[in-house]
């Protein structure tokens, strides 16, 4: 995927540029990502970053440009590939004490890992065999023309494996903060970054050190006539919509879930509780993504409250298709989702 | 020793015709990546290209060694657009992938040479490096079991040969005794890791001998001698004997995708491996040998462009996919993939 | 995990024998599969099994035991450890024309290929690459003492993945009936055994050729306060709590699933539209299992039809653990069934 | 050669005192073993047993050439009792594993002997084979950058070696020129299926050529030849010289685990290998050599009898696990691996 085409096709995509915050903010999300890690890296020496051409290259994507300057190849540390040779090294080297960030070059090859994750990293705790304080971070999302190997969303893969933690910023600021967080969490984290955003937001970031703790949802838009639950690069989508919708009188809450893995029920139901109507929107297929689960916790926690059934907006139940035209049919849009906030307002 | 066209026919067991279908294959493969590159910057290809550059080599010689006409079935990786063209890919195909039509035999869901058609023999891979191999282990399992006499040959990168996927596979194949040739691509860097950082073996066809199977290793870009290198190993797979690691020394003359200007591959290496171009190599050799006349090099280069000039209109003609076919097609069933586009 | 050490330990298991028909029955649900087998490869010279030890051993639970003695060693392949290329060898068979079944000793090591599944066999046909009918089996489940990595429900991990189908018999019957319409099935199809049942559940099985179509619930139960959701071996503690309940005069309908994806929504809500209550069990943890989506659907397209919120009961968010006493309170129970039985009829 | 005590100490470096401390290893883990069966019997184990007879030689005579006063760590197998009980790991604490008690180091959640303390230097396997590989890998690079002189040493079996996960480990370690020493454990079988059914390689040692490491094979049921060649991986490692990989040939003298009759192996390999016992073997090396007499191998089965009578007592006493406690310690914060136990 190339960095241009990705930019080339950033028109077709159905997530308008204009709400993305662009003048005054100074830090795009891909250097919030490069700060958090160097940043931590400067104040912890525990902290390294290991994963295939991280080092001089800067990683494919140049999330770690300069980096090895900085720390040098001992603690940048190109390897060959080998994802599960990777993550199982952070995982070891976690064990020893150390804070491993793992790079995937693309998410998608974090199924290669599975495994490791899965067996090893997510358990070892609950196994009597230690913490294990890696980071798994990568490249996620479509919208940027990858096809299906390339515009991954496996955050539901890893959602039923009690153990491990995953979050999925949006912003520049949550990338940031919660990759510090993630950082320096006592347990493994997944960080899925969305390399459509990578380049295309940009804020300006508090020169002092900060966190988003994991596991708080952030109230994006206050609103009383429905709320959409939703993270990563919809929350743009959600804006957009809800911008929408306010010109015809309708005052929708947009939440921005941030962290997946735990989730913040709470705020999830307090937003319910007062809107009483609810879009779960998300940019992984339908069945199964992690917006049936938020759904389920408020079909049982919030069910007094609702006015209406909960809805989902999702991409199709497909594999992500390569051409624009399929792949915008594929992924939610503004045009399903206001659909879908007029049905429950109707109801 | 200076070659002739008899010692090669005598050699190498190619007629001066297959001699000239190699060279027409090299220079398809070198003239429609460059139409590709010039597509990419008119913005008419979607996503990035990965150019095979300095390598067509072995991907033409490697494919010129199979038999399609026994079943025999490639599964290339991105740099092995040669080998699709051999196994009877035509340009259109590849082109309309790289722009995601309609029409293109992934109907616009897939990228560049991420293509598969068994009839001519030819099936390209998953991005997933190392996944292949397992996956062609099946192709010559399943052969096998048909009773077919078909072999199965499937490339993978320097970089590609540390992924578990890959190292399962050779063992799997070796202990199944399956007519398997896989062809290892050594080209001095994978993205921007150079081999060294990859692995410290020497020889990677030395992995052969860890799991059982023939090891050998040849000049990439000396196309004659690869051809005869992956002949010998198609026919030991063929008669039985199992599998081959054939491990090709080649370089990647470009960088990893289109918008890599390989800043780190030291100059000399580029400047030393441009005298070693494979199809510069062959054209010589077929030229002192007497095998081809220049008017005969020239033809070849003229049809060629006349046929990419044909399939860029075609495929520029061809119409993008429709919106709401993206829904279908997934299992089967919907009858998506029995209309016709 | 020893065979008999899983049989003694059955005792604490809180999933009452009684409930499991034996008398009269003459075919385990292990043999259903084992039949189930042996007459598609009877029918069907495409069918082959792979893996490790299935053959002259028969397995490690003795599922395949014979086969190689009827079919020969082409058709029922020991193989090396390694599970990439088992399943991947079965695809690339697949895409040739033949039928695998390729075996996980343990379900639990199908994490190692969840590459292969996610990114080959699931998105093949899509990709234009070919239907890939491969069938990948293996014992899944707890309640055997078999501790973090014998007992899992993996079920979710690839519930994400449209391509794939899943299902999870919990029958004799289901078990032989699914299996051949898994091994019959176009498209790729894992297929979950649950190994407490293998040797503890038995029936009479037609002694005619059929099959359990894939996508078909089936109500186990009828009832009309309230409807248990469920798959797999916990459509007994669903029967064993509807029967308690019964006493107490509350009509319980059990619908058994079968089928995970696709599974079979109307069923669901039409038995939720009658009953107005549901709870949805499953085996797997909580917080992202398969149930999630259950609910999920059932909050969107029967929200009209509920009287009362959709509760789920699951395992808990944990690994699985290996003292009985720890898997047991891990694990759903009759108990946290009725209690939320009565929670959702008290509402 | 006639061995003597001094031929020994010269010859492997190992003194009187030592290589009784290899005696009562063997000893202590051939007799654990055979408790945990009674146990077994008795129905106070929770699940299966998998027996190292017959391989309890290796496993001691690696473990004992590491330094675990230097911080090096080891992973044994399940078939490695051996090297956890050198570690230091005492008798108790597996005997609760097996028994699922409360006060295990797993407190119930883990079988046999997957449990870890890097203070005193191991850590148990989980059960995907060859997962531990890249872990270990992990290990040493930490050791590294914290500056320690610690070596890894990491058990895989024959069949464990086929996976893709093992195939990544070494070529990633070496290349890093980790510190890590891969006892590969050819013992004939892996399940039922026989080492020749797993893969053609004819000496699993070679897997080291293609990734560039060391590679050596020993005769895994000669102790002192086992810690010898142990002895100079570990050396190598520590003097920076990178990845071993040692296969270690040997035979499992029982089935997979309990239940397994191992019906599918020759009987006469069965006796063959009996032959070979490696504690036999090593008691009449000591024996012979003069290093121990009679009286000295009596009072170490005494001992260890001793010690292990003592150990089922307090394991037997030892309480099961708290229900409620199944729900917590998945992470960090609620204070569950803080309490005591
Ligand atoms: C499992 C996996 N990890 C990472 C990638 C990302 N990736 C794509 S190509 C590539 C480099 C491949 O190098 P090599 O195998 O040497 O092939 P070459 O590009 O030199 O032809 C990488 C890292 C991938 N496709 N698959
Ligand atoms: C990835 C994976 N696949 C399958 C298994 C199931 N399994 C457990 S032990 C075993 C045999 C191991 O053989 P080997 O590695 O030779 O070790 P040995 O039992 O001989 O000590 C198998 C297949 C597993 N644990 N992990
Ligand atoms: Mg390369
Ligand atoms: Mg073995």
């Amino acid at each position: 995927m190339s960095r241009d085409s990705a930019r080339r096709d950033s028109e077709t995509i159905d997530m308008s540029e204009n709400l993305i915050p662009k003048a005054g903010g100074d830090t795009f999300y891909i250097d919030a990502i490069r700060q958090a890690m160097r940043e931590e890296m400067l104040v912890d020496p525990r902290v390294f970053l290991i994963g295939e051409d991280v080092g001089a290259f800067g990683g494919a994507f140049k999330t770690s440009s300069g980096l090895i300057d900085e720390f040098g190849p001992g603690r940048v540390i190109d390897t060959p590939i080998s994802e599960v040779a990777i993550t199982g090294a952070a995982c070891g080297a976690a064990l020893m004490g150390m804070r491993p960030i793992a790079e995937m070059q693309f998410i998608n090859f974090i199924t290669v890992t599975f495994d490791m994750l899965s067996s090893f990293a997510a358990t070892s705790r609950y196994r009597g065999n230690g913490g294990c304080p890696i980071v798994v971070r990568g490249p996620a999302g479509g919208g940027v023309r990858g096809g299906p190997f390339h515009s991954g969303n496996p955050e539901a893969y890893f959602f039923n494996i009690p153990g491990l933690k995953i979050v999925y910023p949006g912003t520049a600021y949550d990338a940031k903060g919660l990759l510090k967080a993630a950082i320096r969490d006592e347990d493994p984290v997944l960080f899925l970054e969305h390399k459509f955003l990578y380049r295309r937001v940009k804020e300006d970031l508090p020169a002092d050190d900060f966190v988003v703790p994991i596991g708080k949802a952030k109230v994006r838009r206050e609103g009383r006539d429905l709320t959409i639950i939703t993270y990563g690069a919809m929350i743009y989508l959600a804006e957009e919509a809800a911008e929408e919708l306010a010109k015809d009188g309708v005052s929708v809450e947009v939440l921005d879930m941030r962290s997946i893995l735990p989730f913040d029920e709470e705020t999830m139901l307090e937003s319910v509780a007062k809107t009483n109507r609810a879009i779960v929107l998300y940019e992984a297929p339908l069945t199964g993504g992690v917006g049936a689960e938020f759904s389920a916790r408020i079909a049982e926690k919030a069910f007094d409250w609702l006015d209406a059934p909960i809805k989902r907006v999702a991409s199709l139940d497909t594999p992500t298709p390569y051409a624009p035209q399929l792949e915008d049919f594929h992924r939610p849009s503004k045009a399903k989702l206001i659909a879908a906030a007029k049905e429950l307002l109707r109801y | 020793m200076t070659l002739t066209a008899a010692s090669i026919e005598a050699g190498y067991g190619l007629s001066r015709e297959r001699l000239l279908q190699i060279e027409y294959h090299l220079r398809l493969t070198r003239s429609l990546e460059e139409r590709i590159v010039s597509l990419f910057r008119q913005s008419k290809v979607i996503g990035g290209i990965y150019r095979s550059l300095g390598q067509e080599g072995e991907s033409v010689a490697c494919a010129t060694a199979l038999d399609f006409a026994q079943g025999d079935i490639v599964s290339p990786l991105i740099r092995n657009m040669g080998s699709l063209l051999v196994a009877g890919a035509r340009p259109v195909e590849i082109l309309r992938q790289y722009m995601a039509k309609g029409n293109s035999l992934s109907r616009g869901r897939e990228l560049n040479i991420h293509i598969k058609d068994f009839a001519r023999g030819f099936m390209g891979p998953v991005s997933p490096l190392g996944a292949m191999i397992p996956v062609m282990a099946g192709v010559t399992l399943a052969g096998r079991m048909q009773g077919k006499n078909m072999v199965g040959m499937v490339h993978i990168g320097d970089g590609g040969a540390s992924t578990g996927a890959f190292a399962e596979g050779p063992n799997f194949a070796t202990v199944m005794k399956l007519p398997l040739v896989i062809v290892l691509e050594n080209n001095g860097y994978a993205y921007s890791t150079p081999t060294v950082k990859q692995t410290l073996a020497t020889r990677l066809a030395d992995r052969a001998l860890g799991v059982g199977a023939t090891g050998e290793t040849v000049d990439g870009n000396d196309v004659l001698a690869t051809y005869a290198a992956a002949k010998r190993a198609v026919d030991r797979a063929r008669g039985g004997g199992g599998v081959t690691l054939l491990e090709v020394v080649t370089f990647r003359m470009k960088g990893h995708a289109e918008h890599d200007n390989q800043s780190y591959v030291p100059k000399e290496l580029i400047e030393e491996w441009k005298q070693k171009d494979p199809v510069d190599r062959y054209e010589r050799a077929i030229l002192e040998s007497g095998v081809a006349t220049a008017d005969d090099l020239a033809s070849i280069q003229a049809s060629v462009k006349h046929e990419l000039d044909e399939a860029v209109d075609e495929a520029e003609r061809s119409l993008a996919p429709i919106a709401e076919d993206a829904a279908r097609g997934v299992y089967h069933g919907d009858g998506f993939w029995d209309e016709p586009r």
